[in-house]
């Protein structure tokens, strides 16, 4: 199994689960999360003391898939996420040892 | 309607004879007590109210922005208001607008309008002029530019809403002795239609919000949402009774009437939210006490309390119509139902005082009482307002939207207009 | 006292001789001024006050449905009071129960109620109808059917609330002319021993929320109870001053005492719970000082500013204790304490009133004073309420269990009601 | 002024022919319904008003803490001006501070005190003295202990605030019989230069919180700052136009030249930022209708509205340049701009008065009127206040940190102080 | 090392950290997400527009364990947070290669 | 490539990020946790009711960055973070098999 970790522009969000439930991937856990990269931030000011905001705001999506899955689901995303401006975002992908649904004892591949 | 008789009495007073006026009219201590606090009232219905109850339903990225909107009324119209929107709302002038006698406030100080200080008459207007522009703000939330909000509020005021309060309450056609007269006793008209169309051509002319209605755009914090729309009903006492303009029994009619209509179109929209989406919502409960409270705005010092309970029961189904499956149907974009609530609740509230009105109480009769010429009169001042708010609205966006452009960028909408207008974020939670 | 014997009065010149009540009674422009004031001042108690004060202290997952139940009454019992609410509690009628002349707030108008119309009164007199059963929601909090909410209140407004203002406010036997004359100036037995009596028998009918007290149940937003808990000490003012239904002398009394308390319990609170618990907090703070409200209540218009500081002191004090340790002894869930503060505050306030009342303020005297028959009164007539309300609330909630249900599913609860109830949800930050 | 003249006058009354008072003062209920209603407008100012606004500028785990700071102050104060703060403030003394004779508020009833009832002025006074400790919390948010506050602001309220009162309205050597009578018509120098100057000696003293300014502090909810300041906003009707202690023209003339002032110096405050920093703020236009509110405390009875407009305009843009630019520039820490608004705003309303003043409204002329002497009399009473105001708060802060200690450790900053001073968190989101 | 994963109801929380408190797992490391799986969502409605909302509220909870306390760390988890339900929640392993203290610069399991 | 996941103070989050531009590590993703640890919790007290709260606010950062940038990138953030005082937290360094740049479709090293 992997485990895809996608970095997103929060407004694609529901893009990208629509194109996730296309290929049939269901599972997934989502949290907002603040990002760094190439994409400038921008100014703040408050009460004339300025402040350089360069952590924006992003979404985090991770799906844990079967190995055979990997490609299907990356390039779902990929697509569904790019607007080909900077900041759209980055699609990690590492290596799960094991899975297991909790209500039932089922591992692996059974438990996505 | 009130209103009118008062201070155009008071105008033929002040051109006439000043000195019997002065005999005349004296103040009251204890109506002038009332006033100002219902002008204190009517301020808080703006900020934080109506600031919290549309920056409660925006997104999160635009809620500051969102309140500014509202806020910025509270400057920019109190200037424009001192400096010449009182003159020409409310000094003698002809049918349409008035005259300059009161331009910079000249003349207007502590000597008696009515029962109460001339000053006290105006910042209570005052604080109408600053909530009637601030309503239209629910339409085009999330997508506008603050300066072209800000030059669209100044022209607005100056030629929609300055002349109609004059046509209404400060002697114009539609006035107590006007050509035509309408009741229409705290703005179903001036207020509520006007704003409520002007919104309707806006939302129309931006056309929609970018993934709308695609992309889930839920209320952000309803919390503040209830707040704001709670402090807009207590406010709202201000608003209708005040338009009493003194702490009589006039003023006790309008403040219960008030509150029965806010009660009765609660009930109306979580009635019909039940059945039809079933579920009574929060969201739901708090925009039908906003309906009734539109609808009853016109009628609150003409009417019974029973009479109240039934308009703001029909202002509460027939708003939740048009938000819920109208504007679904035609599909346009209006973000916060400025239309939905105030351009329906108070045509419907204007045509129903027509209809209720009781000589007993506001000593006009209504269609019940046998006086079918005041329902036609009022269906046509609505009519009226409709088209000139509409046409005039159309004009003066089109116009900035040519010198100056209207809406915001597609990648500022995205980054959200506190950012990207205001230079700020809400939270940092 | 106050209200019943100008009331009374009022009826019987309704009856007898309307037009010499019409002669002595005349409208006062500043008591009316100041009783519409304290009206908009109550009801911003229930909303957004008291709905912010609870909607906070619970589960992000349960604030619009908590926010909902205070928020339901402003509509609901504005209905039932219009309709025969405000007839069978103020209508002549017998010792226990009022009359029917008022139904639809028949023959209710703009005619002088001692000195401001008798629509004013009724409006008044409504905002207490809303907030009392909205006390009571506190108790059920988190786990109860919005259908049974709405079900409960309307039989226990009708078969509780209504009589017992007849009782001691409507000319019933507990008012000054009655058999057993009780001191409830602004509604200590009426509706803080009321609310808070069946609020204890509710939360132990209902049982506890699951996971009481194991999982941790922390308010989720104090700012939002903090906000509440000011805007309740603010209209507590109408609530007290104006029960003295005028500007006068005695509305002064009645606002300095309800400050003075609410500031003395504060400090007891803290005090007691730096000492016992090591620090002294917010939600201390705000909890003592709606305690010191409450029981000032009863006492406000009878006892001297200085009388007030230790009625308060005691409020908070002994408030303190009931929700800290013996609510933990009893291992009831009254989940945000709406016996421990309006039971508990509700019967010290109504019995340190028979002690401390001086007849040079509200014209009846108090043990300290020679007359311990009152401070006896004052003890039975909240004994009185304490059967009547809990013997009342729990046949209702049983009845309405057995027929419709009370508690939500356990799935629900653990979803929150919220979704489950209005299918909503308060934030998307 | 009018506070002073009246009540010395009244002081007089008492004391030589009480009879005679009793006989030519009368209340008015009007006067009453006001002024009761103007003192919970006060109080709705610091609580929940002033607590939000301060609330939300701070870091989420400082905001129970901020909040407790001002809602303590209506606790503290209530208590302090029962016992001693009222008579030492009020009753006849010598010119700088009042007698004993009021001493746990006796004689003080509801006999009139001018047109109203004495214990009416005297809770009207009160909520000034529970916001102006309150201002001062502003400048030390953050890093304070919570009971080096309460021990700072008890002291502080009896040797600076207790005395300042007395000296400009209680019939002290500043006030209108006095050596150096001053212009202050709703406290310039005594409410919000003497908490302001206290506030940035306070805020030297401590020094800077830990990370200031490299660490990012940005306000942690504006939705909440923008509540508090528009309740502010709304609540100053009552300081200012309250002050006139009648409902009369004078107060119509302090309620509109507040609301103007304000909306002048948001217009200031957002051009400056507007063109200095690129784009205009809801921070910025928050603060800059509290700067103008601050701006015409002092002038709201004494000059024309035209007048406020100016007067509002210069402290928007003078406020704006000591927070942007001086405080950046003398590196203090002033954490909410206690003193860049309440010190500086005040004194230039101060000295405006004195400038702008007029005959026609407030019955004292100023330099424009050709009187330079009220100029020189209020920008002396100015620096009166800030020396007073300066070097007592110097001595206090620094023994109670010798004596108790003032700054909380550096760990309990990190952790912040809702945790560490009152064991509690604000969110649980 | 292995780095343990949770994803479970909010409201098991509590007695996920008592299990893992009693079989001696003190460290861990929980934020709040949002879930999509086979668990059915609920329906919004405001002013009459629906919404279906699947993305349900659940707790993540990390925690990095020696390999040989894997086993026992897991099933104290599942025990603990199970209800049967669908939506209880998933467990997933994975391999750390490095931990690392702040504080003192201890290595790895000494680290844990 | 490598995933390096530190747990840190919140206050310390400035200083991490700006030792982290010093050494020119950009990439990088932030959210809010809750932690346990060694560090003791505090006491909170609710109308008298008590609650031991033992899951205190940290900050995680994420920055997955090629194999050989990983020590000077972990001794930056050890640095920065540091306080010597319990509950500064930890870093724990995983494998990446691959990291993908949506915007461009850019992989692994040059993606991050
Ligand atoms: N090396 C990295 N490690 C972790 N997260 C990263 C890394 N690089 C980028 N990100 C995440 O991806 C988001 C977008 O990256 P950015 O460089 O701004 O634009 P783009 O993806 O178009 O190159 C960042 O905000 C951050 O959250
Ligand atoms: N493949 C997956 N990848 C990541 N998270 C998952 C995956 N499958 C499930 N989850 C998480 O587990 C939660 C519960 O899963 P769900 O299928 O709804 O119930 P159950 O665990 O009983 O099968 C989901 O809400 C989601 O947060
Ligand atoms: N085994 C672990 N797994 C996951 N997170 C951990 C683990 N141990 C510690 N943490 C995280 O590191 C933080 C600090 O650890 P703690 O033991 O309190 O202090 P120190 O880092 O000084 O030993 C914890 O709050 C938690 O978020």
């Amino acid at each position: 199994m992997k485990k895809i970790e996608a970095v997103i522009q929060p407004f694609k969000l529901d893009d990208v689960r629509e194109a996730l439930k296309g290929i049939g991937v269901d599972g997934m856990t989502i949290y907002d999360v603040r990002g760094h990269g190439r994409q400038k931030g921008h100014k703040e000011v408050y009460r004339g003391q300025e402040y350089e905001v360069d952590l924006l705001p992003k979404v985090k999506l991770e799906a844990i898939v079967p190995s055979d899955r990997v490609e299907e689901t990356v390039s779902a995303i990929i697509e569904s996420a790019r607007t080909g401006k900077i900041g759209d975002g980055k699609v990690f992908i590492s290596d799960v040892g094991q899975a297991i649904r909790i209500r039932n004892d089922e591992r692996d591949d059974d438990a996505l | 309607m009130k209103k009118t008789t008062k201070c155009s009495l008071m105008l033929l007073a002040l051109l006439l004879l000043p000195a019997v006026a002065a005999a005349q009219d004296e103040i009251d201590k204890g109506d002038n007590a009332w006033i100002l606090t219902s002008s204190a009232l009517v301020l808080m219905m703006t900020g934080p109210g109506l600031a919290l109850f549309y920056g409660g339903l925006v997104r999160k990225k635009n809620i500051l922005a969102t309140m500014m909107q509202s806020f910025a009324m509270m400057a920019l119209m109190t200037l424009i208001w001192a400096v010449y929107g009182y003159s020409f709302a409310f000094s003698p002038g002809n049918a349409f607008i008035g005259g300059a006698d009161y331009l910079f406030l000249n003349g207007v100080g502590a000597e008696p309008e009515g029962s109460i200080p001339h000053l006290t008459f105006m910042v209570f207007q005052l604080m109408f002029a600053i909530i009637t522009p601030a309503l239209i703000t629910g339409a085009f939330a999330e997508r506008m530019k603050f300066s072209a909000m800000l030059i669209f509020m100044t022209v607005w005021a100056t030629v929609v809403y300055v002349p109609m309060v004059h046509m209404v309450w400060g002697g114009g056609f539609m006035s107590g002795d006007g050509a035509l007269p309408c009741l229409d006793f705290a703005g179903g008209t001036v207020v509520h239609i006007s704003s409520g169309v002007s919104a309707l051509v806006i939302s129309l002319f931006l056309g929609k919000r970018i993934g709308y209605p695609s992309e889930r755009m839920r209320p952000h914090n309803l919390a503040l949402a209830f707040i704001g729309a709670c402090l807009l009903w207590v406010g709202w006492f201000g608003f209708n009774a005040g338009s009493a303009l003194a702490a009589d029994g006039l003023a006790a009619f309008a403040f219960v009437n008030t509150h029965f209509a806010a009660a009765a179109a609660v009930l109306g929209w979580l009635i019909v939210e039940w059945i039809r989406d079933g579920k009574p919502s929060v969201l739901g409960g708090i925009t039908g006490a906003v309906a009734g409270l539109v609808g009853i705005t016109p009628a609150s010092g003409f009417v019974s309390p029973m009479d109240a309970i039934l308009i703001g029961f029909a202002a509460g189904v027939v708003c939740y119509f048009c938000v819920a499956v109208l504007k679904a149907k035609l599909g346009y974009d209006d973000s916060l139902d400025a239309f939905g609530v105030h351009g329906v609740g108070g045509t419907v509230g204007a045509v129903l005082t027509g209809l209720f009105a009781r000589e007993s109480i506001g000593g006009a009769p209504g269609l019940l009482e046998g006086n079918s010429g005041q329902l036609v009169n009022n269906a046509l001042g609505a009519l009226l307002t409709w088209v000139l708010a509409g046409i005039a609205t159309l004009v003066i966006i089109y116009l900035i939207d040519l010198l100056h452009g209207v809406r915001v960028t597609e990648q500022e909408e995205h980054v959200g207009l506190d950012v990207t207008q205001h230079g700020e974020e809400a939270y940092q939670l």
